[in-house]
């Protein structure tokens, strides 16, 4: 049996393979089809301090190899989850890590120390990448400066382990992503969705209520390759790579281009099996290439 | 609730007029138990355009033959390829989703109002409640006659009735200028409907007028279908909730219309 | 007959639908196979002052519902261009646009000088975007002051319509916008390619001799249409819009987004009829929504 | 040169062995010159994974029937999806594209070599030569019995000899390894090839080193196939030139192998 197992920061996970913020619930829904302790992280639907409505409908529209949406950051908030939520999954057998969301670093911060003192939720995954929301969101994961501000305060605060989830719509990602890890985060996820728009020609509106979205799946996967590659040699720190992954052939790619870890998002949506097979086929793809464990592909990464 | 994702053969694929077919599954392991009102989301194979899969009502269930019914209408790329399915080809289902309608109890004098390819889970309600046929009216909406899907016989589960907007078979108009809507609803302690926005809103907005017991069956659009995207929500009394988990049924006393 | 015009700059074309500069030769390739004059405008082949080899073979990698290219702007350079090609293309009856490539200023501003004796060239594109090139390319399209410094010098040798090509690379496309537009672009043209990746994962290796390429095709409209949208707000010069136009009903998108015209890139190498079914379409599309001429749909664009 | 974009409609999808496949297409218009060399850009209908089309060499032309033949070898996703395509269906195809090889001359003797689905040009050069049959030689490789591609008697073009890496039929071994090449190739005036990398350099480097006049048939990877891209360059001594245009076929002596 080859080695699936991946550290970042501190942490050890039992695999490579997890699902992305936002396309897994709070890990419930998934547990419908199989045993959610196989994956090697759940992370949890993005959470905000206070209960947030999300946007109104439509959310979503279809495109070519790919889709939109503009759900912002619907949940019941912090002490909904950790008094409701948090009770009925804490015991899942695998690693539960929050998305945390704010629009001030304030709320950034009230609501990672919410979470601290979740004894079951190893890390948190800060989201400064989120396209969807009116304040905050993305917009402090466009500049450096407001990125290294919201890492650097809520780093103070958090000592377990800090991943740092990046936006694509930017000029240049590695320089982003530098920042964070010169403000101690202990891991960078990338990539969210990108800006996208759709227009329905024939009604002559926009097709989602906020005009805009965010735009994933395989569509994106060249870009987000491409920027998983320029930050995975610009940093030290471990590397999640995130964005169309479909199959074990898509994981594989973004492990060659420096991933430590890689989650799937979209692809849950046309098939919820999706992140099984994709650990089954890392295996595989271990074994006929003639490597001991993961880290192998990881550290044999693309010579480039 | 337990979910699956498997692959059906197609056993059957029949058109019922110009739009819709009937598509009949077969299961490769025993079916769970399914209620009207829950759908399936379909798997579209090899489309340059299609991305996501599309969610179907279900018609019919075959427990002993371990099939499943679709009707599916022809509105766009995924359901012009479903279609198409040749009898022996697979299609992915993800299933059993959503949650039903209520049942009704068998004292319940019960309206069913059927609109265009929202007539398939209607007609499955019919088909599986308790109360007897001469305490149920089944009402089914169309364009025209053409239009109108005959798939079998209803009415063994119920008296049957048509409105046809060019008044082409049953009475011109739409449902709710069916004299047992406009002027016999009070008659009917529940109603349940499924079709086109417009017709339900009418169909919601009187019963509410006259506080009678109204499930509609909402069509919003889905990516996933499993209560993870959020993308499916309707505004309702307690908050956005979602059409595929929630619903897609809905008492209208919980929507915001 | 509908009236199918635009206007840029002090130019008028017969239609809003171009062909987008490297997916069109030098219009004679598409010669073979119906009568170009019928195009609104022919954006040649991305032109630099000196012969260029372009990058090495693989140049081109499939992606989800697109394409990566590091053709690196391969072209025989000015004076092939101006003794060999032009003269045999000068007579085409609609606009014929060079697409103008430098490293350097200097190199930016001579080639324009050399176009700009070409009487039968009535605009060009200053490429400020191009991903596929060491030096220059892209690198002045990414960041306003050397966006501002490159149009500026240009604008003072050229005084015929001047488009300025954008780069989709960058965090705020609207501010680069402003920025050629203070310096007197008389349009601008977006969006040229993402910079994307491919990976063989059996063999291991970059699926292009580069690395990184440039991403077209469907897979990149949303992005292109929200680019276009955001810049069409920003700026009150004409935008042409550039992103994965496959059919009529992409093309209306983008000029309901606020493109004044478009132009047809990757779509060509399934389609070379794609632009001539796209002016059909557009005629089929006025008379069905009453509207007497294109620039209708423009100027009633969508209200966002 | 003229080029058409058309759909053609399937009139034959055989299986000429377990991974190729003759296919005969029925232009809508009179077919124009083509000669073997030559290739089509063909569009891949309906599927989610690939984009753009896919270049293959005509294997014959029947000018009267107006049809075209192309033989398609089982590599990825696009080649699979053709391989699948019903009689009856239609398929785009962008034509007649590329230089073909040049005309032998009447007194000339030549080796025609092809390795896998390259036999289908030159299969095409030995019907359309004006080289009489008894200074024309065939020399076909493969990497078993059942790989090769017997789709007719080609005899009556040329005398035919066979290669398998297994030995199960001909000579056991590559191409180059077959006495034919090996030992009497200076007693030809013209070789043309088209096959696999390897096999085509190794028929290079020995044409080139005894001076025999060679032709090769080069795959390179299109995005186009008319032009336009500039993807499918080949370094050459004229610098980079588009397979696509320029070539398939280059003389050996213009490539820079
Ligand atoms: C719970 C549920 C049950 C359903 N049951 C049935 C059924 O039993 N039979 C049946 O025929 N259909 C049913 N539908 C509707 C069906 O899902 C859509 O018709 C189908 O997804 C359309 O896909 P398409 O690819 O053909 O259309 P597309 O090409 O995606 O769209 C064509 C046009 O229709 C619009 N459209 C697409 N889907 C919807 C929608 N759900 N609501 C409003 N507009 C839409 C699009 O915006 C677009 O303008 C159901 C939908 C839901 C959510
Ligand atoms: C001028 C020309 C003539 C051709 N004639 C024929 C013919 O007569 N019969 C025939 O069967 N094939 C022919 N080919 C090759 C054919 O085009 C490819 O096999 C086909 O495009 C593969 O598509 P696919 O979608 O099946 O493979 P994909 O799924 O796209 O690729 C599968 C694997 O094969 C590799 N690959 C794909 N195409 C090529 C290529 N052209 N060269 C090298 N590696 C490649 C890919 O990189 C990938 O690793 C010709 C190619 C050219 C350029
Ligand atoms: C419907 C939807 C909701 C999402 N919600 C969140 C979220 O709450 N927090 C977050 O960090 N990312 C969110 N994302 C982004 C995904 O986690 C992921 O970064 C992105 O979709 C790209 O990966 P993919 O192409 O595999 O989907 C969401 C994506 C989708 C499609
Ligand atoms: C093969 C290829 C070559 C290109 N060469 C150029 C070029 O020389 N100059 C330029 O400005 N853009 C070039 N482009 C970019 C296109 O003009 C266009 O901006 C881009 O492809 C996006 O449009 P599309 O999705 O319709 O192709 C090239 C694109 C492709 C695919
Ligand atoms: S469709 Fe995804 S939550 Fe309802
Ligand atoms: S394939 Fe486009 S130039 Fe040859």
């Amino acid at each position: 049996m080859v080695d699936l197992k991946v550290k970042i920061g501190n942490l050890e996970f039992k695999n490579p393979v997890m699902a992305a913020s936002g396309t897994c619930g709070f890990a419930e829904e998934l547990a419908d089809f199989y045993d959610v302790s196989e994956l090697g992280a759940i992370f949890l639907k993005g959470t905000t301090l206070r209960n947030r409505a999300g946007n109104d409908y439509p959310r979503m529209a279809e495109t070519p190899s790919g889709m939109l949406n503009a759900v912002g950051l619907q949940n019941k908030g912090a002490d909904y989850f950790i008094e409701t939520i948090y009770p009925r999954i804490k015991d899942i057998d695998t690693h539960l890590i929050v998305n945390v969301n704010g629009s001030t670093i304030d709320e950034y911060i009230e609501l990672t120390e919410k979470i601290n003192e979740l004894g079951k939720i190893p890390a948190i995954e800060l989201n400064i990448s989120c396209p969807n929301v009116k304040e905050g969101g993305m917009a402090f994961g466009i500049s450096c400066p407001s990125a290294e501000a919201v890492v650097r305060e809520v780093r103070k605060v958090y000592d377990k382990t800090l991943i740092v989830k990046l936006s694509p719509n930017v000029t240049d990602i590695a320089e982003i992503a530098r920042a964070v890890e010169g403000q101690g985060a202990d891991s960078v996820s990338l990539v969210n969705t990108f800006l996208g728009m759709a227009i329905d020609s024939e009604k002559r509106t926009p097709l989602l209520s906020t005009i805009t979205g965010g735009l994933s799946g395989p569509a994106i996967k060249p870009i987000a390759l491409r920027m998983v590659w320029q930050v995975a040699r610009a940093v030290k720190i471990p590397v999640i790579g995130i964005g169309g992954i479909m199959n074990t052939q898509d994981a594989i790619e973004f492990m060659l281009a420096g991933a430590t870890a890689i989650q799937v998002g979209t692809a849950i949506f046309k098939d919820p099996f999706t992140p099984l097979k994709i650990i089954q086929g890392i295996q595989e793809y271990l074994n006929r290439h003639g490597f001991d464990s993961v880290s192998g592909i990881i550290i044999n990464k693309l010579q480039m | 609730m337990k979910k699956a994702v498997n692959d059906f053969l197609v056993i059957e694929n029949r058109a019922l007029n110009a739009t819709n077919y009937l598509i009949r599954l077969l299961s490769p392991e025993p079916l769970p138990a399914i209620y009207p009102g829950q759908f399936v989301n379909v798997g579209i194979n090899d489309s340059s355009e299609v991305f996501l899969r599309r969610p179907f009502s279900i018609f019919e269930v075959d427990y002993e033959n371990n099939t499943l019914g679709l009707v599916v209408k022809i509105l766009g790329k995924g359901s012009k390829k479903l279609s198409e399915a040749a009898t022996g080809s697979s299609i992915s289902l993800i299933y059993p989703l959503g949650k039903g309608f209520s049942q009704p109890a068998r004292a319940d004098k019960i309206l069913l109002i059927g609109g265009g390819s929202g007539v398939a889970p209607i007609l499955f309600l019919a088909k599986t409640a308790n109360t007897p046929a001469e305490n149920v009216n089944i009402l089914i909406g169309a364009k025209s006659a053409g239009d109108h899907i005959g798939i079998e016989d209803y009415r063994q589960y119920g008296a049957t009735h048509f409105t046809t907007e060019d008044g082409s078979l049953g009475v011109k108009g739409f449902v709710t200028q069916h004299p047992l809507f406009a002027e016999e609803i009070t008659g009917f302690d529940k109603i349940y409907a499924c079709g086109p926005d417009p017709m339900m809103r009418a169909v919601a907005k009187m019963a509410q007028e006259k506080g009678i017991f109204c499930e509609v069956s909402l069509e919003n659009l889905m990516a996933c279908g499993f209560g993870v995207c959020l993308c499916c929500i309707e505004p309702t009394v307690k908050g956005n909730l979602c059409v595929c988990t929630d619903g897609p049924v809905f008492n209208i006393n919980s929507l915001k219309w």
